[in-house]
């Protein structure tokens, strides 16, 4: 499947930041910048960027197989909590899968996400790795 | 509600390499009696223009099929069907109509497994899930850590799975008819772990076709639909917890408290995709203990559920209709419930949106 | 019908590169008053799955605009618009609901316009036209020679593009807003011969809202939605002529005569995706001599129609609601019809299936 | 847009034969082998099988560009009318566009529909060119 470019384009801030949306009615934090809290349905809302940095809450190791992630099975998908206090889910990358623990402390770095195969347009966005602790 | 099911037909849910979208709906259109007079179509199909190239579905089936009245196509993902048949029961309630056929049909077999998961996958949000590499099983593995680490144990899902393929083995349009044990999840592919192909539905092809009249049967082989209820929930990952599935949960609570039901004792069909959800729902509704035990359930998805009878998308919540007037009426797989009501529960994706549908002889 | 349009917005059919779905339903809906207040959505679009990878986005529209409503996706190709009318209308005339948003929202400039042109070329029957190589401007093309030999002069086709550039320049969410003359049409691209771009609707990204509500509204400023009707063509190769719109022509016809109108002086908006369409049924119905003059029409496509306006599939049926609405009740482009009635006709590929929505004011 | 081998398998005896549909009820002929009359909507349906032969009543030439006709525009597509009486929609082959006439006697022939690019399948079916009367 082809992807347009535009489309990716219009998302790019969600995809290359941590933006979250932080209600003026409810005062609830919400991942991705959107013009309405899902939780109380204001749109007096304000947006906030995320160090990227947080804590592995779970994850889990992805072996069903769909058009665009033939390549990289498995995958290591996680919810991590933010420092701001919100939760993500995205892919852990950067640690072999029988070493991921929870609890680890996990930051934000720009990964691939999808190429338009063969000779098209790589799109970036960010993904998850732990931080080495010595 | 001035609509009631009066008949209809199904397919048996399979790898139908030999039928197309029109050939499917032909086929469960020619078996219904009552589909031979009615005068609106509604068609609910979710892959047609991913899986056959084909836009306006609607419209080429009734032309195809010889049904020349008007008709309408719904989409609305996994909940597809039970969106189609509340529409088509307030086209007969309004008068407009006197009777809406409404069809279900799906084709998932047209390329390898991989693109059905993807053509899948694309029910979630894409520009904020697909992309970022969740698909439906990540969901469904991630709510099963949480209910496991909240003291559910594992074996808790394989008896959701067990009973599944028990009761579909007497069901004759049920995809997947055999037995498996606890043994079998020993060895089961792993599709985001801990969650196991068969902790997953069955992909398969399919058409439900049922009729919704303005007027009960006059034989009194007739289910009313009395209410039709829809309740949006939060995308998973804005969620406490992602096995919170508060719109199911809250529909499920407002119909049994309202018509006094005992999911125990009513003939009911639950969104099963995967085992996760329908132990989450029975969990938050208090019908679970440690054991997780089943055996008190008389006609909990008797057809086999989207485990086993198998999940043509579109089609399944017509298929679930199709089964709960079975049973209530007459029988399916043998058995056929007593008592008044029973239920339809569908759900898209995670419970971002979820419907219930109440069925009353 | 006890169901009335008492609202809406639309935005300006453009390339919207900076919007998508979402963005475009959510910015239709901030700006309509009236729809702050509703109890159900119907999306109605057609291209979300090929040209963004979304299904359900009717859910995924309501969670992200703060609605948690029951929400619906329809889709019947071009149609999709007034099926959504008539469904929604249905929902509020059972009593189940009582005021019904229809969003309808399309993206057509997200690839290259060969493929928005493949996409839309999907409407047709795949297996049987799209494989052969019969696109909708290979209809449009055949239909107008057919009239050509029949005695209807080229420049009647133009008259109609001339006149729909002419209504377009005042209107503010119109798309084309510029003039076209019978000269601009001698260095046309042609699609298919003899039918030129100068005679195809303009292909643009929209969104149109409208709120069906159970009552009307206090102030006077609504209209009822007194019938909504379909017909079921033939394909357009098993026709003894490609330009026999018997579906549009029919119900047309039958509406006319029912309500008594004369199609010069009510509010209408015909679907006119190619210029041959709107001839031809003009022609059919009685009103085109061989001049082809349309001076005596007076609310004709006040919007400039699909060709000027523009047509974002899946929205253009809910574009020409709100149209005959405000022209009924408020002004659109500065013209105000004092007729009673007001029609929306809409067809899906060349006439495979039509409907008509009859509004009063 | 890749096409799918089972739903083109499905369909083959319609895209390499002229299968017509003739109404026990009503009489009418109908292009394509199908289950129901599109004109009287009865299943009482019989098949018969064109000789492929036919005149061209209409055409014109194609210079929409969609995604599966990058490669082969203006195309020409016309209708026969086949000596079987019934009419069918077609693309012409096998002559130069400025020499197209209408009402030209023509011939089925099976030629390529479309290829699953660049490495895929080849689908065949009927297009139809005129034939040559000296
Ligand atoms: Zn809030
Ligand atoms: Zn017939």
């Amino acid at each position: 499947m082809k992807l347009s470019v535009p489309q990716f384009w219009r998302v790019k801030e969600n995809q290359y930041k941590l933006i979250i949306t932080v209600c003026g009615e409810c005062g609830r934090k919400t991942m991705f910048k959107r013009p309405v809290c899902p939780h109380c349905g204001s749109s007096k809302v304000e947006y906030v960027e995320s160090t990227g940095v947080g804590v592995l809450e779970s994850f889990t190791k992805v072996y069903y197989k769909t058009n665009s992630s033939e390549d990289r099975l498995p995958e290591l998908v996680g919810v991590i909590r933010l420092s701001e206090g919100v939760r993500v889910i995205g892919e852990i990358v950067g640690v072999r899968e029988d070493e991921l623990r929870e609890d680890v402390k996990v930051e934000a770095v720009l990964r691939r996400y999808l190429s338009d195969d063969p000779y098209g347009v790589i799109y970036y966005g960010i993904k998850f790795k732990p931080v080495l602790t010595h | 509600m001035r609509a009631h099911i009066i008949g209809g037909s199904v397919v048996k849910v399979d790898r139908h390499f030999e039928l197309g979208y029109r050939d499917l709906a032909y086929k469960v259109t020619k078996d219904c009696l009552e589909c031979s007079d009615v005068d609106y179509v509604i068609v609910s199909s979710v892959l047609p223009e991913l899986s056959a190239h084909q836009l306006d579905l609607g419209t080429h089936i009734v032309q195809w099929i010889g049904k020349k009245v008007p008709v309408a196509r719904v989409e609305s993902g996994e909940s597809s069907g039970l969106a189609a048949v509340e529409l088509a029961a307030s086209l007969v309630a309004s008068g407009a109509y006197k009777r809406v056929m409404v069809v279900g049909v799906e084709k998932v077999t047209e390329y390898p497994t991989y693109t059905a998961n993807y053509f899948y996958s694309l029910t979630l949000d894409y520009e904020y899930e697909v992309l970022r590499g969740v698909s439906p099983p990540v969901y469904a593995a991630l709510a099963m850590k949480e209910l496991i680490k909240s003291g559910v144990r594992r074996d808790c899902f394989s008896n959701w799975a067990i009973r599944m393929h028990e009761n579909a083995v007497s069901v004759p349009h049920a995809m997947l008819k055999f037995k498996i044990t606890h043994e079998s999840f020993k060895d089961a592919q792993v599709l985001s772990d801990p969650l196991t192909l068969y902790d997953s539905f069955a992909f398969g092809d399919g058409a439900a076709a049922i009729v919704v009249s303005s007027t009960p049967d006059r034989n009194g082989s007739s289910v009313e639909i009395v209410l039709s209820k829809t309740e949006v929930g939060l995308p998973a990952y804005a969620r406490d917890n992602i096995s919170d599935l508060t719109a199911s949960t809250k529909l499920l609570k407002e119909v049994t408290n309202r018509f006094e039901l005992d999911l125990r004792k009513v003939a009911v069909e639950l969104h099963d995709s995967y085992t996760t959800y329908p132990i989450a729902i029975l969990r938050s509704l208090g019908y679970m203990d440690d054991r997780c035990d089943l055996d008190e359930f008389e006609f909990l998805n008797t057809s086999g559920g989207l485990k086993a009878r198998g999940h043509p998308i579109g089609a399944t919540g017509i298929y679930q209709a199709y089964e709960v007037f079975k049973v209530l009426t007459d029988s399916l797989g043998g058995k056929r419930a007593l008592s008044e009501y029973g239920l339809v529960h569908s759900m898209s994706g995670p419970d971002n949106l979820s419907r219930v549908l109440v069925l009353k002889r």
